[in-house]
């Protein structure tokens, strides 16, 4: 038991699953040498040397197409994207291929790799380098979407996503990849992929929230509970897609009000699933409307503007209040 | 110092065996044996008879769109004849000829052209890769394969196919630029079938060769007669022992014609003569192979029209066999399959819903 | 005026804008000579020359990343994905440059221009070729996504569009292009982006739809009409992004039930965001669950099993009945 | 007939003019004034400055992640010399020397650095495009600003930089493509500094030069000593001339090296030995000039000491102008601007939500 960053703690996980299973691969720009641009593969290539652990020339569609025949091929390659805002190069590999390619061929090809990809802003990154766009991805059939919040969940959930039979883009919040420490087991963790977790108790309000968002809505949560007195649930969901509505839409079956953050842009964003799905399955319990705390529709601005496209414990607090007072 | 010229390694040859008119070169014709010739030309007939067939039943609102093969059999034939059966096929989306000869049964592809998705199925043990239609995007994949054979020291080779207009897409860059870098066991085979859709060969780019561009990716380039069964197979065949040695991948283009539309959507008499449709008739690969067999009295006229019958017989088996098969395949709520290992709670249940209306 | 079909309505807008304005130019796949694969773009090659009406080679990213350029210089590029299932090979040059370069150069750089992608199934197409990921543009700040619906509207909405000083993705229903034909004026006509219209009026339910699946809504409530005796409002959006919420938001609040019907897979789908708006500025107003009425999540069956994937008639009724019911 | 060798009209050179020693190779020499050549020395040392206070900025946390350009120098002012101002300028990520050689103010890339959008505004009637993160994705957009001045018959050429690692991905190909099949004014400049961050360029692509790429799209392509500003300049003019008499377009690989970090965020002591860089700082494309025009007595010791003082004073100036310019940009609302020509209701809204908090 060690306290880790999420970087370490992800590094643990590609080593040992590396360690376990010589069909495990990873390639990617500057994963090899380098150890990754924010140090998740470092020291992989030491040990596994540069035909397990590869350096690729800059060419997004290439990685995950070459990813898509080796796990074809029956291997398990962790590929990275360096930010997911160069995802879009390889868009059409996703989209057409790694999701498809076991439907494609009615089961015969397997699909098991992972697409890491360092996501979200806050880290005062330059442009391109910020980007919640996760939806592109959990609007897409045949992929499932992981999004970890903390050290000891990203572990096990990546080592999930390794072993998962299907493609998995696992997106890595960056401001929490220094941000904080965790006690992560030295023995193997895993989470199952498409289940959420409730991490605060509350009968007063559902807050939703995944990723570097959690923390702020924990946050938030907390002050509300100071201020106002109010109880708040919070739920971590996870794995984005397939999205686990059971946890959510139960609790705002007790409390009546939530409240959902994201920093993905506002429109069209995941918070309008989760909207969808607890009209679907909790209207007649819904006391208020379901706020929505979300960046704005606008493209994530140079880093100057950062923390004020993202939603912060004030604006949660301030959507938190207006589900409750409606 | 100054201004002085780099010495490239590059040089790109063209390479016939078998002439337009049946005459060969001796010197350089490949190592086959009568049954294998034999069998490059039943292939190559039974994938044109095949087309035809399909065509009609196209024509009669009976399948969907294809993309009929006419034209390029030489070029199929004679490449995907250099695998061994656990190396790796990867077409795009007119290899009928090739998949033919590595044992799809035609049905199946009757099948997906019926709509069926059923039809692109791949048998558990087979090293082919279905059907890709995103122009060009199948041959990243190509390379991990190769990857893979080359980690696991299989020995297998990769074969992808590819048209002109597909080296124009990132992709093929990508792709060859990789398997330049890491030396993976690929033959990237580029039917330069003279068009994509009404596009042709000189507007989709200013290079003399498709074959040159392996230049770019320190990878040896061929051109081939691609009508010519004889010169594909030696070609591709170096180019397989080339890979299987751990010597790494080939850019071999077969430069061959589009003898029919691009697919049953497209009207060819909007943008090409039939004059150059005439001109490549001429250069028919199967009556050219057909010929040369003659030549050698390895197949008279009577066994060709035995063997016509036979395919006949073949292509109508096919068709029965399908229509068997889309009748079994009589539940829609089949479109919820294979997404997953294992189908998740939301889909099961989209499922259900589905089903009950 | 003529009696067209959505191919010649939008060609008659080509045409036209093309004769307005030299700075009008087409490219793309099979566009010139051809005259586009389903004839939209027939024989402006001959009337406007191959320097404005360009074969290209095949290369969605630099179709679109030139066609970047081409605005920037103040040319107002029309270009052509051949089906929006190709267009994920350009996505990175439609979020990264299209949707961000006005924004990026501070207004110094407009890009001008119109991505024209024939969307959605019900053709018997291939694989690839029925898709709807109209979400992937619709929550990409910087773009507008248009979707007619009928002939006229198509001519009109593609007018505006190209005269648009900002990216827009239109998106056309393959399903209309020949399905009929209306009049439409031969003088100019613009419908502003942005704005929805209502198609039919009714006080009982509201019905949001647009491209192919408004024919099918419709056809809904005419059905609905003679059989339970309901009158349905139904909405056509025309834009999908920037949303146009004033209409369905307004109809809700009278009639207090909605179904939202789309051809895209549900989760993450565009009702998501209908079903928000809803939840927004109609809250108290609702009466039941929104119906939606969507594709399931599944991949675009290949076409035997594509009219079971789209929402037809029946299911649109039973949504609806889903809805008063409840 | 059977295997002959195609005619390939491709050759590539390697220019090199001013040597590693100051000496130069008389004949190639290009004319240029003596005020031209002071003026590349200048700037050349001014990025150089700009750049070592930059670094020092962001490790101050006053800045933030940047790309620094030394090393690259003579690569950028060269080219970018060849351009008249109707010309166009595209640049990737690290092109400071060819920014300030264009006009653009030293406080615009400070603020740029500093995380304000509005350093990347670009002046109304600029030629020049804003910085571009995506490797590769800005060489489309030359070749349709060059389609653009073709199309107009403007005469102006289109120059867009990016390096060596950019030359692996799908965009270089696809544009380089269009280029040649439209014969567009176009010169892909590309700064071969010898790394992608920490991939060497053998890693990048087993072709033995960048310059050959021209091949595969049937483009002349030239290798160039890129810290060699006369080489760069000559090899450069010559592919502007070409392009604006309308041959088409051209591949200039300029072989040079990045001295510096990849960008402040990265740690080059990770991938690289310090002796190759100091192996490089003996080819140091500033030392290299300055001993030239000492030569040619148009540089003294004094001049360099009078020149290094008023460049200290330029920097310290922007930097100054950028501090003041980020207090006058103080409402932090203005991410919401600029998105559309006329910001539609919603976003209106969502402003004023969010003002509101
Ligand atoms: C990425 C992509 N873009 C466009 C299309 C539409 N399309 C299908 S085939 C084709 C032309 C392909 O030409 P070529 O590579 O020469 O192959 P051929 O059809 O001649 O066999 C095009 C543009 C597609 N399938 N995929
Ligand atoms: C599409 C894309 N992928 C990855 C990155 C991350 N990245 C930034 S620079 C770089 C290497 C670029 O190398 P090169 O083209 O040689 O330019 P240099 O940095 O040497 O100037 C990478 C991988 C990016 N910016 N864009
Ligand atoms: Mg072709
Ligand atoms: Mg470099």
């Amino acid at each position: 038991m060690a306290e880790l960053t999420t970087v370490e703690a992800l590094n643990l996980a590609l080593r040992q699953e590396m360690e376990r299973d010589d069909s495990v691969l990873v390639l990617g720009e500057d994963v090899g040498v380098d150890g990754g641009i924010f140090r998740v593969t470092e020291g992989l290539i030491d040990a596994y040397g540069e035909e397990r652990v590869i350096d690729t020339p800059v060419a997004e569609a290439a990685i995950v197409g070459a990813s898509v025949g080796m796990a074809a091929y029956g291997l398990k390659p962790v590929c990275e994207m360096q930010f997911s805002g160069f995802s879009y190069f390889a868009m059409h590999q996703i989209e057409s291929h790694a999701a498809r390619l076991r439907w494609r061929s009615r089961g015969r090809f397997g699909v098991p790799m992972v697409i890491r990809m360092p996501y979200g802003a806050g880290v005062k990154a330059l442009e391109h380098h910020s980007e919640s766009k996760e939806v592109y991805f959990a609007h897409t059939p045949g992929l499932k979407v992981v999004i970890p919040s903390g050290p000891r969940n990203a572990r096990a959930l990546l080592v999930s996503a390794i072993r998962d039979p299907d493609p998995v883009v696992f997106m890595e919040p960056k401001l929490i990849y220094r941000a904080f420490r965790e006690e992560v087991p030295d023995d193997e963790e895993t989470i199952p992929l498409g289940e959420s977790r409730t991490v605060r108790d509350g009968d007063d309000l559902t807050m939703v929230a995944y990723g570097a968002m959690l923390h702020r809505t924990l946050e938030a949560a907390e002050a509300l509970a100071e201020e106002d007195g109010v109880e708040a649930e919070v739920i971590d969901l996870l794995t984005v897609s397939p999205l686990d509505d059971s946890r959510f839409t139960e609790s705002a079956r007790r409390t009546g009000r939530v409240v959902v953050v994201h920093e993905a842009h506002r429109t069209f964003g995941p918070a309008g699933e989760i909207v969808a799905r607890l009209v679907e399955k909790s209207f007649y319990y819904l006391e208020a409307p379901v706020e929505r705390v979300t960046a704005p529709d606008v493209i994530v601005p140079f880093f100057a503007r950062e923390q004020d496209y993202m939603p912060d414990v004030d604006r949660i607090v301030a959507g938190a209040r207006r589900a409750l007072e409606a | 110092m100054p201004r002085e010229t780099i010495e490239l390694p590059y040089e790109v040859e063209r390479l016939t065996i078998l002439g337009e008119d049946g005459e060969v070169d001796e010197e350089l014709v490949p190592d086959l044996d009568d049954d294998t010739l034999l069998r490059f030309h039943r292939t190559m007939l039974l994938a044109r008879r095949f087309d035809e067939r399909l065509l009609k039943l196209q024509r009669q609102g009976r399948i969907g769109t294809f993309a009929p093969v006419s034209g390029q059999e030489a070029a199929q034939i004679g490449s995907a004849a250099c695998l061994e059966e656990a190396d790796w096929m990867v077409p795009s989306f007119r290899e009928t000829a090739a998949a033919l000869w590595r044992g799809t049964p035609a049905s199946a592809l009757v099948l997906y052209a019926a709509g069926y998705n059923e039809g692109a199925a791949i048998p558990e043990d087979a090293h082919d890769f279905p059907i890709a239609i995103p122009v060009a995007s199948q041959i990243p994949h190509a390379v991990g394969l190769a990857y893979g054979s080359k980690y696991r020291d299989a020995g297998e080779v990769v074969l992808v196919y590819f048209g002109d207009g597909a080296t124009s897409e990132g992709d093929f860059h990508e792709a060859l630029n990789f398997a330049g870098t890491y030396g993976t066991p690929n033959v990237f085979l580029c039917q330069n079938n003279h068009w994509a859709i009404s596009v042709p060969r000189e507007t989709q780019t200013a290079a003399k060769t498709l074959a040159q561009k392996g230049l770019a990716y320190g990878i040896p380039g061929i051109q081939v007669d691609g009508n010519d069964v004889l010169a594909v197979y030696a070609a591709t065949r170096e180019a397989v022992e080339r890979a299987r040695s751990g010597e790494g991948a080939t850019l071999v283009e077969c430069v061959t014609y589009r003898l029919s539309v691009h697919t049953t959507a497209d009207d060819p008499s909007k943008y090409r003569d039939e004059e150059e449709v005439e001109e490549w008739k001429k250069r028919d690969p199967i009556t050219r192979l057909q010929t040369y067999l003659e030549s050698r009295d390895l197949l008279s006229e009577e066994d060709v029209d035995d063997l016509e019958e036979e395919i006949a017989g073949e292509v109508e088996k096919a068709w029965e066999e399908a229509e068997k098969r889309m009748e079994e395949l009589g539940d829609p709520a089949d479109m919820f399959d294979h997404h997953y290992a294992e189908t998740p709670p939301h889909l099961e249940a989209q499922r259900e819903r589905w089903t009950d209306g």
